[in-house]
């Protein structure tokens, strides 16, 4: 029953199934490194979807579509940022007010695009990228001059900014990083997963992207194991249904939510490690005349 | 020698309606040591900040070398040859020495340039790092050589260095001095702020002593002596203290026996069969390096943190080793921390409701757990007006009064509850004479009155100017006391060095 | 005088799939009736408390005529129709009913067993892999008849379900859909909404059905048919009864006959003519009756025996059925 | 990049004027870019914002349905103030809200034919304890392993929703469903009543005011909301103090599971009357964003929960009266939300135009 071929196909599934996590992830996490949390993941990531479908559609041109997909991440997040960045408004507020904004933008831009069958692009060259971008923002972080900086910015905001490092600009830069890396999770889902635009189509992998950072305890690499292991969950469990084996469904359908609990409790008893790797001023506004 | 290399010229600055700084003007010459004095808020930090590019003047100018100089961020000034170290360190915990150091750094620079670097800044002024440390594990001093080295890296011209001797041990304070007068040898020019008199006397060349953000003299240091300096700086004379009236009894209030704590963490010290015990009446000071376990012995004294081993504590012949904060100042025995912004007081908070900090048996600030709001804002008045603190009143947030002001009000806040027993850790740490000196007059007023009080400082000066009786702590272990009257300095200095008889 | 006809949905008009079934069916029926109604939609709402709302805002608003178009709505139609006894209501998919509130639904397992029929004929590797949503009676209904129909053509039939959890998901469809096709399968039918699992499938080049509306367009390759929900003629004859005063309420279940239930356009360069022929033929048995889904002996998966020889099933049964027949591997969740 | 952007300068105190003046300022730059955003999709502004904003509410239904939908958000709101003050983020009031629903359906459910008058008391408290038995895990979770909350939190409200989902679709089945995922309904006795005959506002907001009466006092007057605030700021003077960490963790996230609970078992057991799955339109989530507009104040919480309900009724209202589609009133709820958030510095801070 269980043959080689069997199992490429899964890997392959879960490779494609995983990658939007993978993508929102890594750009939560450079986010979050630099001391913000943006919960507007699955609002940037819809806009992102809409938007690449869209572009898509009117211009037939897969780069283009990219583009214009990346640059509404990037006009999301300077919203994002600006609010709380400039404004100081609590950010946990604000990036619940981003989900809520994008469901409608998304939606009310792609009222008359939904239903418009399109040539899906080949999700290989983005499950390719998505590895590339991991390491490169692995090799980002721990090995450039900028990506200390973007550390330290998030360690302590005051000690950077004593430093002469600009606070607001490095944090400005991350979000963006982080919204674009959403929008490109929502390009991935609506040109080359399911290649249509549906409101909501995101269906929640923004939550689970938040889930992956923490799972990752921060650090790059690991994004790409708690994607997988979300990623694969859902998709062993389908192949499981498929062989005709008995689950209770529900369990299995909150196994990974279980399994990221677990993690995490295992993760944080060890205090030191969640220490070193958390970015100390999470959350916290920075304010220049302190 | 004589030429200035600094030249500040009519420098005004204003927070809202507070002037900071109000038309300075003064020179700083090339290679000296210049000591900039003044109580707290007299406007050093703002003045220097404005140096260093981290805030804007209103008005005037600073001629560096001659020419005009103007930065809008500290990596102007940097580039510029103005390096400096914070009062608070600025340095990221998570990260390690390496990674601090080269966050320090304009420009990039290999890995191994920078190790070449760092070497040889090591080996010239006596600065040994372990660079793939994290910042977390380092002692206060090992901290502060990694600011000094992070901005040695830049090689300045002009080294500003705010307050760098409050938080150092007195070995630690030695050995930054040989740093700083192999820099002078080298060339470099400091800026020196502190409010120790006998620093700016033995170590500065020049001193410009500020008073309410105005300049009030600049001139050599070997015009003045302690008491000319304190004069001019406070504006008046400060009363020579006189201890309190204690004749030794046999009253034991406090007693604490056998005490071991054991914490299995790198960053904490075990504290190992503490002994001692405190009369009626009586002041008790530890001294010590800091790092030795005082942090840990204050925390297990208010109860804060019970990881006790074995031992006990015994306080009016009640064994209270586990009791838990409250219990104890039932038990009226009050505690004053060191850390006053965001331990002993809520910054944000107002200064009535940081006195709900500390209920007393006797306050009555609250009913059934409701808040008396009359009566903790007639408590915040009373330590307001008895304590001289100077505020706008009790609905001012902590976080507006100077380091001082706030001081008078922690330890107002226990001094009016008359507590039996008051255990206080660095009373006047980073705080300018005049308060300091009001601070140590109310604690000998409260001893004579009655009140037990165990005072932890690194300041020796002060531990000798109010105990009875000293002892020293070391590596969690505590000497025996000595009596301060027939006190040898040189065996205290052994002990705090760790070299018992 | 103009009526006013109001309807509640649970998704947004386009997506293809339910909704946008149920507003064709709108469309029609103002297209046919003309000056005589005009009609509204509240789109996306929630099947909780906020329904109550939505649905009393149309009848405070002044419609005369409301359709509830998502099973969970029942109790909240039956709350507000309660108040408003001059209204009334019509209830799709539900059972309760009262003398302002119809219920109406479609008999959409009599195209499963003509996707069955055809899946059985056409599957080379033998092997159907079925998406399925909810495990609700609607759903199951459906495995059913798509089943029996199948394995009655094809003996060595074997099915894969995959419980997916949502109506609404293309991402985790198109996974299942995948997971399916790596798993065998060469025939993919489902039973939620968007048009993903049809869209894998002409990826990966096997056959798929699709659901609720016809998806030809976004599969055309692998496209053989599609259950059709036509809601409109029954949209216009219950809004003609309001118009005309005759309005009362009742229960309908209808299927092919009626035309509620119809098979989008076999795909003639994917199935033999025979094929095409013999499920034109079916569809013409289930019109006159001769031809029923559920047709004895129909034996449940411990071998009972729930349908008599030569009976066929009861609509009770029917709308209560919880249970895999015979030959289906797994276990119902 | 701040050239062109007014500084900021920190206030000595918050401005007082500036906390009642910064809502109506967001309310009226909503309206303003709402105007134009109607003008340029071809409607008439005024007009429409007539239909978003008082036409839902101009009728006594429309006021009784506005009070619906706030009751749960100003009561999850006001909880999750009990967290928040203490700088703890449960965001998983969703799952609290739906673990009440549970627990309290659960009872409602094994009396589903029971008329005792004690029932709906005893459906209240069990929905409260199962909110507080939700909320108590990344509580513990944290206290024991210092987890983070947030995500734990997050992710005990995915295995909630699983967990009523099996409920309904297994043991807790309604036995005359026709088997469809919904229990039985409850019986009247379980039901909480109508405050008015013909409209739907029930005794639960008796229950809302009463709490969120009870957290202001709480909050201002009492040494408990004192230690959360002091917690709040800074751990360490909470524990110099003596204040109890952990029970303050506790107590947070026990209060508002409570009240979260209590949320969900009142719309439970007030306008839907049985459990099925989509018990509620994500009120868990709403709520945080409603506790931090309410500035974490009660009465803040109270009213930002109005004016947040009001932007639903007024969507439907869009869509119904002008066939503006749903998604624009996401758009627009999500522009109050941020202006409301942003104008909040200016309590905190003076804008100076350099
Ligand atoms: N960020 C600020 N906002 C408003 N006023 C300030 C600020 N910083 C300083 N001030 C005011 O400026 C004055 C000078 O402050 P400065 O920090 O320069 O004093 P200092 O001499 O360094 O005091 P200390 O010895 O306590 O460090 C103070 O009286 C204070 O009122
Ligand atoms: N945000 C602020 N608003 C108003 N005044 C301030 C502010 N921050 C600091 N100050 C003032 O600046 C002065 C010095 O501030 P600083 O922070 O250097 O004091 P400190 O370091 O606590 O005092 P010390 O030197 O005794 O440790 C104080 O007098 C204080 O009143
Ligand atoms: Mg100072
Ligand atoms: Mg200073």
């Amino acid at each position: 029953m269980i043959n080689f071929e069997l199992i490429i196909g899964v890997i392959e599934i879960v490779m494609i199934a995983t990658t939007p996590l993978v993508f929102a992830s890594i750009g939560e996490l450079v986010t979050e490194k630099s001391g913000v949390l943006n919960l507007g993941i699955e609002g940037i990531m819809l806009v992102g979807a809409v938007m690449a479908f869209i572009t898509l559609v009117t211009t037939g041109s897969y780069i283009i579509a990219f583009g214009i997909s990346l640059l509404s991440g990037v006009l999301m997040s300077v919203l994002f940022a600006f609010f709380v960045l400039i404004l100081m408004s609590n950010q946990i507020a604000t990036g619940l007010s981003l989900t809520i904004f994008g469901i409608g933008l998304s939606s009310m831009l792609g009222k008359e695009f939904i239903g418009i069958p399109i040539e899906g692009l080949n999700p290989w060259y983005l499950v390719i990228l998505s590895f590339l971008i991991v390491f490169l923002v692995s090799y980002f972080l721990n090995k450039t001059k900028n990506g200390l900086v973007l550390r330290a910015v998030g360690e302590s905001h005051t000690s950077a900014h004593a430093l002469g490092y600009n606070v607001i600009l490095v944090r400005f830069l991350s979000i963006i990083f982080g919204g674009s890396m959403c929008a490109l999770a929502g390009f991935y889902i609506s040109i080359c997963y399911a290649p249509m635009w549906q409101e909501g189509m995101t269906a929640g992998r923004g939550w689970i992207a938040l889930a992956i950072v923490v799972f990752a305890t921060w650090k790059p690499r690991n994004v790409l194991i708690g994607a997988y292991i979300f990623g694969g969950v859902t998709i062993i469990q389908m192949n499981l249904q498929a062989i005709g084996l008995r689950l209770p469904a529900q369990l299995f359908s909150m196994a990974p939510y279980v399994v990221t609990l677990i993690v995490l409790v295992i993760i944080s008893s060890n205090q030191l490690r969640i220490k070193l790797s958390a970015p100390a001023s999470l959350t916290i506004p920075f304010y220049k005349g302190r | 020698m004589n030429e200035p290399i600094l030249q500040f010229k009519k420098i005004s600055k204003s927070y809202g309606n507070v002037l900071a700084n109000n038309q300075i003007s003064f020179n700083i010459k090339k290679n000296s040591v210049h000591a900039l004095l003044g109580e707290n808020g007299a406007g050093k930090s703002t003045l220097v900040k404005i140096l260093y590019g981290l805030l804007q003047p209103d008005e005037g100018e600073i001629l560096f070398n001659g020419n005009i100089f103007s930065t809008k961020s500290p990596k102007e000034s940097m580039a510029k040859g103005i390096g400096m170290v914070f009062q608070h360190f600025s340095l990221f915990e998570s990260l390690s020495v390496k990674e601090n150091l080269i966050l320090g750094l304009n420009e990039e620079i290999s890995y191994g340039a920078l190790v070449k670097d760092i070497l040889a800044i090591s080996k010239k002024y006596g600065l040994e790092l372990d660079l793939e440390a994290p910042i977390n594990s380092l002692s206060a001093g090992e901290k502060q050589r990694v600011e000094i080295v992070r901005v040695l890296l830049q090689e300045p011209k002009v080294l500003i260095m705010d307050e760098p001797t409050s938080v150092l041990t007195l070995n630690e304070t030695k050995s930054l001095f040989n740093t700083l007068n192999s820099l002078i040898n080298d060339g470099t020019t400091i800026i020196y702020i502190t409010h120790k008199l006998n620093e700016v006397i033995e170590f500065c060349n020049d001193v410009t002593i500020l008073r309410k953000g105005k300049e009030i003299e600049t001139s050599e240091t070997i015009k003045f002596d302690s008491d000319s300096l304190a004069t001019k700086m406070v504006g008046e004379r400060i009363n020579p203290l006189h201890r309190n009236n204690f004749i030794s009894s046999d009253i034991i209030k406090f007693r604490v026996k056998d005490l071991s704590c054991k914490y299995n963490d790198p960053f904490l010290t075990d504290l190992k069969s503490i002994n001692f015990s405190v009369s009626k009446g009586e002041i008790f000071g530890i001294a010590g390096v800091a790092g030795n376990g005082q942090t840990e012995l204050m925390q297990v004294l208010t109860g804060e943190d019970i990881r006790v081993q074995s031992g006990e504590i015994i306080f009016n012949q009640k064994k209270i080793t586990f009791s838990k904060p409250q219990e104890r100042r039932d038990m009226s025995i009050g505690f004053v921390p060191e850390d006053r912004s965001g331990h002993s007081a809520v910054p944000e908070l107002s200064l009535a409701e940081n006195v709900l900090l500390c209920q007393f048996a006797n306050n009555k600030f609250t009913k059934n757990g409701i808040i008396n709001n009359k009566s903790i804002s007639k408590y915040a008045n009373e330590i307001i007006s008895k304590f001289n603190v100077m505020t706008e009143g009790d609905s001012s947030k902590a976080s507006s009064l100077s380091g001082g002001n706030l001081q008078k009000f922690v330890i107002g806040r226990e001094i009016l509850s008359k507590p039996e027993l008051l255990i206080i850790s660095h009373p006047t740490w980073g705080i300018d004479a005049g308060a300091t000196q009001y601070i140590r007059n109310e604690l000998i007023k409260l001893s004579n009155q009655g009140t037990s009080i165990i005072i932890i400082s690194q300041d020796l000066d002060e531990l000798i100017q109010l105990s009875n009786r000293i002892a020293v702590i070391y590596n969690g272990e505590l000497s025996n006391s000595l009596e301060t009257d027939s006190l040898d300095i040189k065996k205290i200095g052994l002990l705090m060095g760790g070299q018992s008889e | 005088d103009q009526k006013k006809v109001g309807f509640i949905y649970i998704g947004p008009p386009g997506d293809h799939g339910w909704t946008y079934m149920h507003d064709q069916g709108r469309q029609y029926m103002e297209d046919t009736l003309g000056d005589k109604v005009s009609s509204t939609y509240i789109e996306n709402v929630p099947e909780n408390a906020d329904a109550v709302r939505a649905i009393r805002k149309l009848a405070e608003s002044g419609h005369d005529l409301i359709f509830t178009t998502s099973f969970n709505y029942m109790d909240q139609t039956m709350e507000v129709a309660k108040d408003f006894p001059d209204i009334n209501f019509e209830h799709a998919t539900g059972y309760k009913r009262s003398d302002n509130i119809s219920t109406y639904s479609g008999r959409f397992y009599e195209g499963r067993m003509i996707e069955g029929h055809i899946a059985g004929k056409m599957s080379k590797s033998n092997t159907i892999g079925y998406i399925a949503s909810f495990p609700i009676p609607e759903v199951v209904r459906g495995i059913n008849a798509f089943y029996l129909a199948a394995s009655k053509v094809n003996p060595d039939i074997k099915m894969k379900i995959i419980w997916v959890f949502t109506w609404y998901d293309p991402g985790k469809e198109a996974d299942a859909a995948n997971t399916l096709i790596n798993q065998g399968a060469d025939i993919i039918v489902q039973h939620t909404d968007t048009y993903a699992p049809c869209q894998a499938a002409e990826k990966a080049g096997v056959y798929a059905f699709g659901q609720a509306s016809n998806q030809e367009s976004f599969c055309p390759n692998s496209h053989l048919t599609a259950i059709e929900d036509v809601w409109g003629p029954y949209y216009a004859e219950r809004a003609q009864a309001v118009v005309d005063g005759s309005w009362s309420s009742q229960d309908t279940w209808d299927g092919m006959q009626k035309g509620m239930v119809v098979m989008s356009p076999y795909n003639e360069s994917l199935m033999s003519a025979d094929l095409i022929a013999e499920a034109q033929a079916m569809e013409e048995g289930i019109k006159d009756g001769s031809l029923h889904p559920f047709t004895g002996p129909i034996y449940d998966q411990e071998g009972k025996l729930v349908v008599e020889d030569g009976d066929v099933a009861s609509d009770g049964m029917l709308l209560g059925m919880n249970f895999y027949v015979q030959g289906i591997d797994g276990e119902l969740p | 990049m701040n050239s062109f952007i007014p500084r900021l300068e920190l206030r000595d105190q918050n401005s007082t004027i500036m906390n009642f003046m910064s809502p109506v300022l967001a309310i009226i730059l909503t309206l303003a870019t709402s105007a134009i955003i109607f003008l340029i999709m071809g409607f008439n502004p005024i007009q429409t914002l007539y239909v978003f904003f008082v036409s839902p509410i101009s009728t006594l239904s429309g006021l009784s349905e506005l009070l619906v939908k706030a009751i749960p958000l100003a009561l999850i709101g006001t909880g999750l103030a009990f967290c928040f003050k203490n700088k703890i983020y449960n965001i998983g009031a969703e799952g609290q809200l739906t673990m009440g629903a549970i627990f309290g359906g659960g009872v409602a459910i094994y009396f589903y034919d029971s008329n005792a008058y004690w029932l709906l008391t005893m459906i209240l408290i069990a929905g409260s304890i199962g909110g507080v038995l939700w909320a108590l895990i990344p509580a513990y979770l944290k206290i024991k392993f210092n987890t983070n909350e947030i995500l734990t939190s997050l992710m005990l409200v995915y295995i909630s929703l699983y967990i009523l989902d099996y409920l309904v679709v297994g043991p807790w089945k309604d036995p005359l469903g026709f088997s469809y995922p919904k229990s039985r309904p409850f019986s009247e006795a379980g039901r909480l009543p109508i405050i008015f005959n013909g409209y739907r506002v029930h005794a639960g907001l008796y229950v809302m005011l009463t709490l969120v009466f009870l957290s202001w006092f709480i909050f201002s007057k009492t040494l408990i909301g004192f230690k959360l605030k002091v917690s709040g700021h800074s751990s360490m003077a909470s524990r110099f103090a003596g204040f109890n960490q952990n029970y303050l963790i506790y107590l947070g996230f026990g209060v508002c599971g409570a009240f979260a609970g209590l949320a969900g078992i009142m719309e439970v057991s007030g306008p839907i009357g049985l459990l099925y799955r989509d018990i509620s339109p994500n009120y868990g989530f709403t709520a945080i964003i409603v506790a931090f507009m309410g500035r974490l104040h009660p009465f803040g919480i109270l009213l930002s929960s109005l004016i947040i309900a009001l932007t639903y009724l007024g969507a439907e209202d869009a869509q119904l009266f002008l066939q503006i589609p749903s998604a624009v009133g996401f758009v627009f709820q999500g522009l109050i939300l941020f202006y409301l958030l942003g104008s909040e510095i200016l309590i905190k801070y003076r804008l100076k135009f350099i």
